[in-house]
């Protein structure tokens, strides 16, 4: 059975490829995407935590499953305004490219 | 009680910006303060005049004024008798006469508050609170290249208000004291390694304030373009807020001081001497006169390194009067100048030295008036800046009693060719203004008219009377500063 | 009593205030009531000197631990002192009612001198070294005023502007020496006063012959300045500038007899043996005797009758300071005070000279004035011999004391003074024979006519005293230090006798009813002429060190302290917050590659770094 | 009335305000700014009558109710009610870049958003619990996603609402990943329970935890690291919307702060390495937000670089948790931050005037104001006075308790820099001023301000004054 390390190294490394993705990808569709990773990251931590705290009558700690469909929830309502955010940007600019976003700088 | 000086040139600004007539209010604020003021010289002592209001209970800042001692009383007859002079002066161009006479008061009332203040908060606040409209008047109506001038001495004196705000918090944290007021700041004692990083924040902070070398470049070009009512209040009175500060909060910090004592001097020499020498280069009046008001700090800042080698006031009672004397001195024939060379401008259209010449033919009121104030300004026995520098020599001297020279007799000395120097530039202005054959515009000019010479009489006799019996201001000093130093002696002596 | 001494203060300085604020406009009032002041103080020290005084004083600057006063030292040093300031300062003001009647400013002259005499009243009266300097620096106002008095005139002006300034630096020494001697005498209110001074050094105290030396030596050089002494007596000689009258009085008989008194009152309140054993006080009677032969060298050669008379008084106080430098205080007060009487009747006879040729200085453009006026001739030649030191006149004793003096102390000394006697003999014969014999030589000379009994008055009374005043009863009782003379037959008086003579013989061989001056092409002549070129080295002087340093400075002092030093402050400021908003690129994915940065740092900084 | 009432009365009143907003013309909508003032006043009131939920346990388990608590929900409201008073005067600008240019139909929502915000916010000022931390402050960052990018047709207003979008989910998952690791250190959401289970063994789990929650909470603020996204952000976001970002949303963030940082600050293990990290954060903040906005030319930009400057000394007075000054961090961040609300607020109102008679945000706007409209100019002084820090201002008082507070914590290093930022920030303040009098405009016409601007930003004015002299009222408000 895979161990609490296991998980949390699987967690760090969905997390490092979200904040790397976000980093290199110029496609704002694909640098959310990216974002969700960040998030199902930290939900697998989350979980594999709440598994490793058992409370006195010995089931897993809730508390930690409970924010886990808080932020699936969260998540869900940050892309729904965030597609439409994107989809504004596309009828406004005709584009997607984030190296296209510097008008404001300095 | 004595939140009246503050309170009335303040309503008279604000009466005057809500649109009452500028000249006239200002003129009865200036000259109400002024008769209060000199009233207040025979009875300065009474309770009536200190207030105590806390305005914030931690940490414990009172609105508290009153006279703290016999200097504050001095630096008060100071501010309303150049306040007084200046609105007098007026000069105001057409359709700005509200800005004029506004700023003019809202500058004595900050200046008036930072004396009067025995607060330490509200010292510092008022002296902000006179900067902004010196800054605003500068930019706005100034002459010449107003612009930059009025952005450097905002930077300056910006960069030394905050050197200095960090050494005032510090001096309140080290202090322990229970609130910001003076009393009980200076009955506090502070930490010998505390007070060393305290004094070099004070003298730098309070030196850029004062012009002291090498902060000093912002002063002669603004007082060169300031208007004329405001050089003359900054000059005369507002740069005097820095050397009242660092008496005042001397004993505070002796001990730090004494580490200082010798890039002090150095600094002071660079006044006299350095700045000394880059006036006799100058080309026209106003950046001369300028430059001389800042050597001229030098001389008080060399009573105060007397001071700081003794160790107290009550080691060496010579100089802590000679400083106040001399700011005194300093601030009357200073705003006399920058009054009479405007008067020069409005004549000739010209303060170019070059330019200038043979007036005291068409003006001899101005021509005497010129050269009263200038033989003061060097130093002539008979006006007040010789009582105050003839003090500031012997407080150099107070710790020699034969043998080789100390380090402050050196300076004294070397400040002493200072006094050469200042006859040098002055006599050479003086020569080239009024003296040798007319030039063209200067031939048929009007003499001063009664108003314009009005302000200048009343400074004039300021200086005469001081000069002439230095007693009338020293009787006000009387223990001065004793019962801090008897305190600081008991320090020294653990 | 008391109050009478101060009158003698207040009087001046009320005639000098009231001419300057209310009576400008009244300017023949102004003259009247300067002159009546004059008289009036005359009479008061008149008074003073035959009844007894004490000093009197009050607090000028009260301080915790010391005091200024301003105090009347009324010894008899200084009330015969008074005498002649007073005496020579009265008949001045007569003589400059004639002389300057017809001046556009005339007010503003008697003005100045009210104030000049309440000034000098004030440093032969000072009990203390301070009061003395404010008076000090008060006379050097009132010579600035009265040298400037025609300031439209640019030499004028630029005269005045001289003397002001090296007084100046002279006074820089007096201050300094003042302040150091206040220090070792103690530091106390007392060490301030000449009192307080003598009874310090009457106890014995211990102090540094090397510091002390210096002290005296920097006062020294506040006599320098006043009483021109080499290397600052260039400003002299350009003082001529000046009316006349004032010439006579500031430039001739009191105001640069200052420096010699107040050498004296310094000598006498330390005391002469003290002096004597300290360092560098050698130098005194060299700069007097070097000073007395270089100027009697300059006026050999000039043509203004006015700067040979200057460059004559610089030579007699030379022989002044050279006399108290030598330890003799008596010999130098003596002669100072009849040099003063002197040395007035002969300036006030230029002055009438110079009224009758209408402003004509030149004394090659005179000539045969004997005939046109011959009191004037007679008084302005009596006056001569007095300078020169023929036997009986008041000069003669004087000079006799100090060439005594020269001969025990320093046989250097005493030769030079022989031989500036001799020089001084002849410039003062080639005046004479010049401008007052031989054939008259211009235009305005020769309607010269004798000048008015209000200018006489004055010249009458000084050839009195120029005459009779080096005698036993009049010296013994006026003059400051009572000195009684006493005939010694010695080397001396030979020396005195045979300077005379040569220097007499000389003048008559070269200038007697010469037509032009046969030196003139002289290379020795012409240095002397052009007054060794020193004025004109320390013109260069002061545009080199002075006006390029100041130059120099100004220049570094704009470019480095104000542009660099704090304009670099902003700048590095600016710079970095240049830097700061360059990461500001705009670029999202810049901008989370530094958030990616910065979590690392921060996680690196919260965790790893204790 | 329990106080968490308080927020689901400005969610209904949100809800019922969107729904009106469907029935009114469209000539109309500004009343909905209106009526939202309204609720958003009544909801002040009720905060006077609000008490402790102490019936209802599962509440009391996230719901804190303290004088920190009522100060941020008061100042929650406050902001609100600024904000939707400087949207009356604002909204012609808004409606030129939404659906109907012409109209104000489409600003409607946008007053709407903003009480959801507030509602956010003021859950924030009472969260006690990582959870409900987390899902108040996304109530808030995904209004403000939508409040940043409502200009839809104006490219700046888009651009900056992709950046606000994609930074701040960056933020987010930190957030999150922050929030994983402190439960799985501790088995509790609980920040009370946090202190207690606190060791030295877990301690390490528990800073990594602390510095991902950091980095998100100093997104929030605008601290360095994270504040790249401020200046871009504020500039291209509707005025409104800035000015909301600035005051409000930064004031949650530091209401957030307070909580999470508490535990750790006043448990010995990590008190030392929270201190100096958050010295760090202050320092730092201080030293780029001054120095970076000396070069600036736009006002809008300058303000946002200048909030990034002013988190810098809170964070300061933060850091000096445990200081041995009078006064608590809480009472200093708060009275910075009530300092900060007037002056700020003070200055987007000025700023909106100006751009509505120049069409520019820029300073080169501001030349001349001191002729074209002197009372304006005056006022405008004093703010920018206050901004620099002057004392007899409000906003010396500010600096001087978050100094004071750093003096006690013996902070000499971020002090330093501190005292380096109050000189940049003179520098770069006045150059409005320089603007306002000593530069010529071409333009020489006066400049029209509405009366319902020039009041609000007169009496901010005459606050920012009175409290200069007397800032004693707002200690009481803190409790102290």
């Amino acid at each position: 059975m895979a161990s609490l390390n296991d998980y949390l190294f699987v967690s760090g490394l969905l997390f490092a490829i979200g904040l790397g993705g976000v980093m290199i990808r110029r496609n704002i569709i694909v640098i959310f995407m990216c974002l969700e990773l960040m998030l199902a990251a930290a939900n697998i931590t989350l979980v594999a935590f709440s598994r490793l705290h058992i409370s006195a009558n010995g089931l897993p700690d809730y508390d930690g499953q409970v924010l886990v469909f808080f932020i699936i929830t969260v998540a869900a309502a940050e892309v729904a305004v965030g597609l439409a955010i994107i989809v504004a940007l596309y009828r406004a600019r005709q584009t997607i490219d984030v190296e296209d976003l510097t008008s404001m700088r300095g | 009680m004595s939140v009246i000086f503050v309170l009335i040139p303040l309503l008279a600004a604000i009466a005057i910006f809500s649109g009452v007539k500028a000249r006239l209010t200002a003129l009865i604020a200036s000259g109400l303060i002024l008769f209060l003021g000199l009233g207040s010289v025979f009875c300065w002592q009474a309770d009536v005049w200190s207030i105590s209001f806390e305005v914030l209970a931690t940490p414990s800042i009172h609105l508290a004024m009153g006279f703290y001692d016999g200097i504050s009383v001095i630096m008060l007859l100071l501010s309303v008798i150049v306040l007084f002079a200046a609105i007098l002066h007026g000069g105001a161009p057409e359709g700005r006469e509200k800005l004029w006479y506004a700023s003019s008061l809202l500058i004595g009332a900050g200046a008036i508050g930072a004396f009067l203040s025995t607060d330490l908060f509200f010292f510092y606040a008022f002296h902000e609170l006179a900067l902004i409209p010196t800054f605003l008047m500068i930019g706005i109506l100034g002459k010449g290249e107003r612009k930059e001038a009025a952005w450097k001495i905002t930077i300056y004196l910006a960069f030394g208000s905050i050197v200095l705000l960090a050494g005032l918090l510090w001096l309140v944290n080290a202090s322990g004291s229970e609130s910001w007021l003076f009393k009980d700041l200076l009955a506090s004692e502070i930490d010998p390694e505390a007070q060393k990083g305290i004094a070099v924040l004070l003298i730098v902070g309070f030196g850029t304030l004062v012009s002291l070398f090498p902060f000093h470049s912002w002063a002669a070009p603004a007082y060169a373009s300031a208007p004329t009512p405001v050089a003359m209040l900054h000059a005369g009175v507002l740069k005097k807020f820095g050397l009242y500060g660092l008496i005042r909060f001397y004993p505070m910090v002796s001990e730090g001081m004494q580490d200082w004592l010798g890039l002090l001097i150095v600094l002071l020499l660079g006044n006299i001497l350095w700045v000394g020498f880059v006036t006799i280069n100058q080309k026209r009046m106003d950046t001369l006169l300028g430059n001389s008001s800042v050597m001229h700090m030098g001389y008080i800042f060399l009573a105060f390194a007397a001071l700081i080698e003794a160790g107290s006031a009550s080691a060496n009672t010579i100089a802590i009067p000679a400083a106040v004397v001399l700011m005194f001195a300093h601030g009357i024939s200073i705003a006399m100048l920058f009054c009479l060379s405007d008067s020069i401008q409005k004549r000739t259209g010209t303060l170019e030295l070059a330019d200038l010449g043979g007036l005291a033919k068409a003006a001899p009121k101005l021509a005497f008036l010129f050269g009263l104030a200038g033989m003061a300004s060097i130093g002539l026995p008979g006006l007040a800046n010789f009582s105050g520098e003839v003090l500031v020599f012997l407080s150099g001297f107070e710790s020699y009693k034969g043998g080789p020279l100390g380090c402050v007799q050196v300076a004294t000395i070397l400040a002493l060719w200072g006094v050469v120097i200042s006859a040098v530039y002055m006599l050479r202005a003086f020569r080239k203004t009024f003296q040798g054959p007319a030039v063209k515009n200067s031939t048929g000019v009007a003499d001063l008219t009664f108003m314009e010479k009005m302000p200048a009489m009343i400074l004039a006799a300021a200086l005469l009377i001081v000069g002439l019996y230095p007693n009338s201001l020293l009787s006000l000093l009387e223990g001065c500063g004793c019962q801090v130093s008897s305190d600081a002696t008991e320090q020294s002596d653990n | 009593m008391d109050t009478l001494a101060w009158l003698l203060l207040a009087l001046p300085l009320l005639s000098a205030a009231t001419i300057h604020l209310g009576l400008k406009k009244l300017q023949n009032v102004s003259a009247l009531v300067s002159t009546a002041v004059a008289g009036a103080i005359l009479f008061i020290t008149i008074f003073l000197i035959s009844s007894e005084t004490t000093d009197v004083s009050f607090s000028w600057a009260t301080l915790p631990d010391i005091e200024i006063e301003i105090g009347l030292k009324l010894d008899s040093f200084a009330k015969n002192m008074m005498l002649v300031v007073t005496g020579v300062g009265f008949l001045v003001h007569l003589f400059s009612l004639a002389y300057m009647k017809d001046d556009s400013a005339k007010a503003r002259y008697f003005g100045a001198l009210s104030l000049f005499m309440f000034s000098m009243t004030g440093i032969v009266l000072a009990s203390n070294f301070m009061m003395m300097f404010v008076f000090w620096e008060l006379v050097g106002l009132s010579s600035y005023l009265l040298i400037g008095h025609w300031y439209e005139k640019e030499s004028a002006a630029d005269a005045a502007k001289k003397a002001f300034l090296t007084n100046r630096i002279g006074d820089f020494g007096f201050m300094i020496g003042i302040l150091m001697l206040w220090g070792i005498a103690g530091g106390t209110s007392a060490a301030l006063t000449f009192d307080g001074i003598s009874e310090f050094f009457v106890g014995k105290p211990e102090y540094s012959p090397f510091f002390l030396g210096t002290a005296v030596l920097l006062i020294f050089m506040g006599a320098m300045g006043k009483s021109a002494q080499a290397p600052l007596h260039v400003w002299l000689p350009d003082a001529m500038e000046g009316p006349t009258p004032v010439s006579a009085l500031i430039h001739a008989a009191t105001m640069v007899a200052a420096g010699v008194f107040m050498m004296a009152r310094l000598y006498l309140s330390i005391g002469t043996e003290t002096i004597e054993a300290l360092w560098g006080v050698n130098t005194i009677p060299w700069i007097g005797g070097i000073t007395s032969l270089l100027a009697a060298l300059m006026a050999t050669q000039q043509d203004d009758i006015k700067k040979i008379l200057a460059y004559s008084t610089l030579s007699q106080l030379g022989y002044m300071v050279m006399a108290v430098g030598l330890l003799d205080p008596n010999a130098g007060m003596f002669h100072l005070f009849t040099h003063a009487w002197f040395k007035a009747l002969l300036f006030l006879g230029s002055g009438a000279v110079i009224y009758a040729c209408h402003h004509e200085q030149n004394i090659w453009k005179m000539g045969d004035l004997k005939s046109k006026m011959p009191i004037t001739t007679v008084t302005f030649f009596i006056g001569t011999l007095a300078l020169c030191g023929f036997p009986l006149t008041a000069g003669f004793f004087s000079k006799e004391g100090i060439l005594e003096a020269a001969l025990h102390k320093n046989m250097a000394l005493f030769v030079i003074a022989a031989f500036v006697a001799c020089l001084t003999t002849f410039y003062m014969f080639r005046l004479f024979f010049i401008a007052f014999l031989g054939k008259n030589r211009s235009e305005k000379a020769g309607h010269a006519k004798e000048v008015g009994v209000l200018m006489l008055i004055p010249l009458i009374a000084l050839t009195v005293m120029a005459l009779f005043s080096g005698w036993n009863p009049i010296g013994a009782n006026l003059s400051p230090l009572h000195n009684e003379f006493y005939f010694h037959f010695g080397p001396a008086l030979i020396a005195s006798l045979l300077s005379f003579a040569i220097g007499a013989f000389f003048a008559w061989k070269l200038y007697f009813n010469a037509e032009k001056d046969p030196l003139a092409d002289n290379k020795i002549a012409k240095i002397f002429r052009n007054k060794f070129y020193i004025d004109e080295f320390y013109a260069k002087l002061v545009t080199y060190l002075q006006d390029a340093v100041a130059a120099v400075i100004h220049f570094i002092d704009e470019l480095v302290i104000g542009g660099l030093l704090v304009g670099g402050f902003s700048r590095a400021a600016g710079g970095v917050g240049r830097i700061f908003t360059r990461m500001q690129s705009g670029n999202l994915q810049a901008y989370a590659s530094l958030f990616g940065l910065g979590v690392i740092i921060v996680i690196y900084l919260t965790v790893f770094v204790s | 009335m329990p106080a968490h009432w308080l927020e689901a009365y400005v969610v209904l009143a949100g809800i019922v305000l969107l729904m009106l907003e469907a029935f009114l013309p469209r000539k109309e909508k500004f009343l909905i700014a209106c009526l939202g003032i309204g609720a958003l006043v009544f909801g002040l009131v009720l905060l006077f009558w609000a008490e402790a939920p102490e019936n209802n346990k599962e509440m009391t388990r996230f719901y804190a109710w303290d004088s920190q608590a009522k100060f941020f929900k008061g100042f929650a409201l406050l902001a609100g009610i600024m904000t939707l008073t400087l949207c009356l005067d604002y909204r012609k600008i808004l409606a030129k870049f939404t659906a109907n240019p012409d109209s104000d139909d489409s600003t409607g929502e946008y007053y709407c958003l903003i009480l959801f915000a507030v509602a956010g916010m003021m859950w924030m000022a009472s969260a006690k619990d990582l959870v409900s931390l987390f899902v108040s402050l996304e109530l808030t960052t995904i209004t403000l996603y939508i409040l940043v990018a409502y200009m839809r047709r104006n490219v700046g207003s888009l651009e900056a609402g992709v950046k606000f979008l994609i930074l701040g989910a960056i933020s987010t998952g930190f957030l999150v990943y922050g929030i994983s690791w402190i439960y799985g250190a501790t088995g509790t959401t609980s920040l009370a329970a946090i202190g207690e289970t606190m060791s030295e063994e877990n301690s390490t789990f528990l800073l990594f935890g602390l510095a991902l929650i950091l980095i998100s909470l100093a997104f929030k603020v605008g601290a360095v690291p994270m504040h790249l996204w401020i200046p871009d952000v504020y500039q291209g976001a509707p005025t409104p919307t800035t000015a909301f970002l600035s005051v409000a949303s930064k004031a949650s963030g530091f209401a957030v702060a307070l909580r999470v940082l508490q535990p750790f600050f006043e448990n010995s293990i990590t008190a030392e390495k929270t201190t100096f990290i958050v010295a760090v954060l202050a320092g730092a903040t201080i030293l780029v937000g001054n120095l970076a906005a000396i070069p600036q030319t736009n006002f809008k930009r300058l303000l946002a670089y200048s909030s990034i400057a002013n988190a810098g000394f809170i964070l300061l007075g933060i850091a000096a948790w445990n200081s041995k000054g009078d006064l608590s961090a809480f009472q200093v961040t708060g009275f910075y931050l009530s300092v900060y609300f007037l002056m700020t607020f003070a200055a987007f109102f000025i700023l909106a005037a100006i751009h509505r008679d120049s069409g520019s945000d820029e300073i080169a706007a501001f030349e001349g104001l001191g002729t074209r409209n002197p009372a304006l100019a005056f006022l405008t002084t004093i703010v920018i006075g206050a901004l620099a820090g002057l004392p007899l201002t409000a906003g010396f008082f500010g600096k001087l308790f978050a100094f004071q507070a750093a003096v006690g914590a013996s902070l000499w290093i971020p002090i330093s820099l501190g005292f380096v930022g109050v000189a940049a920030g003179f520098f770069y303040y006045f150059k409005i001023i320089r603007a306002m009098y000593w530069r010529k405009s071409l333009k020489t016409s006066p400049v029209k301000v509405r009366p319902l601007s020039f009041y609000v930003i007169a009496v901010l004015t005459g606050l920012i004054i009175l409290l200069g002299f007397f800032p004693q009222p707002i200690l009481w408000l803190l409790g102290a």
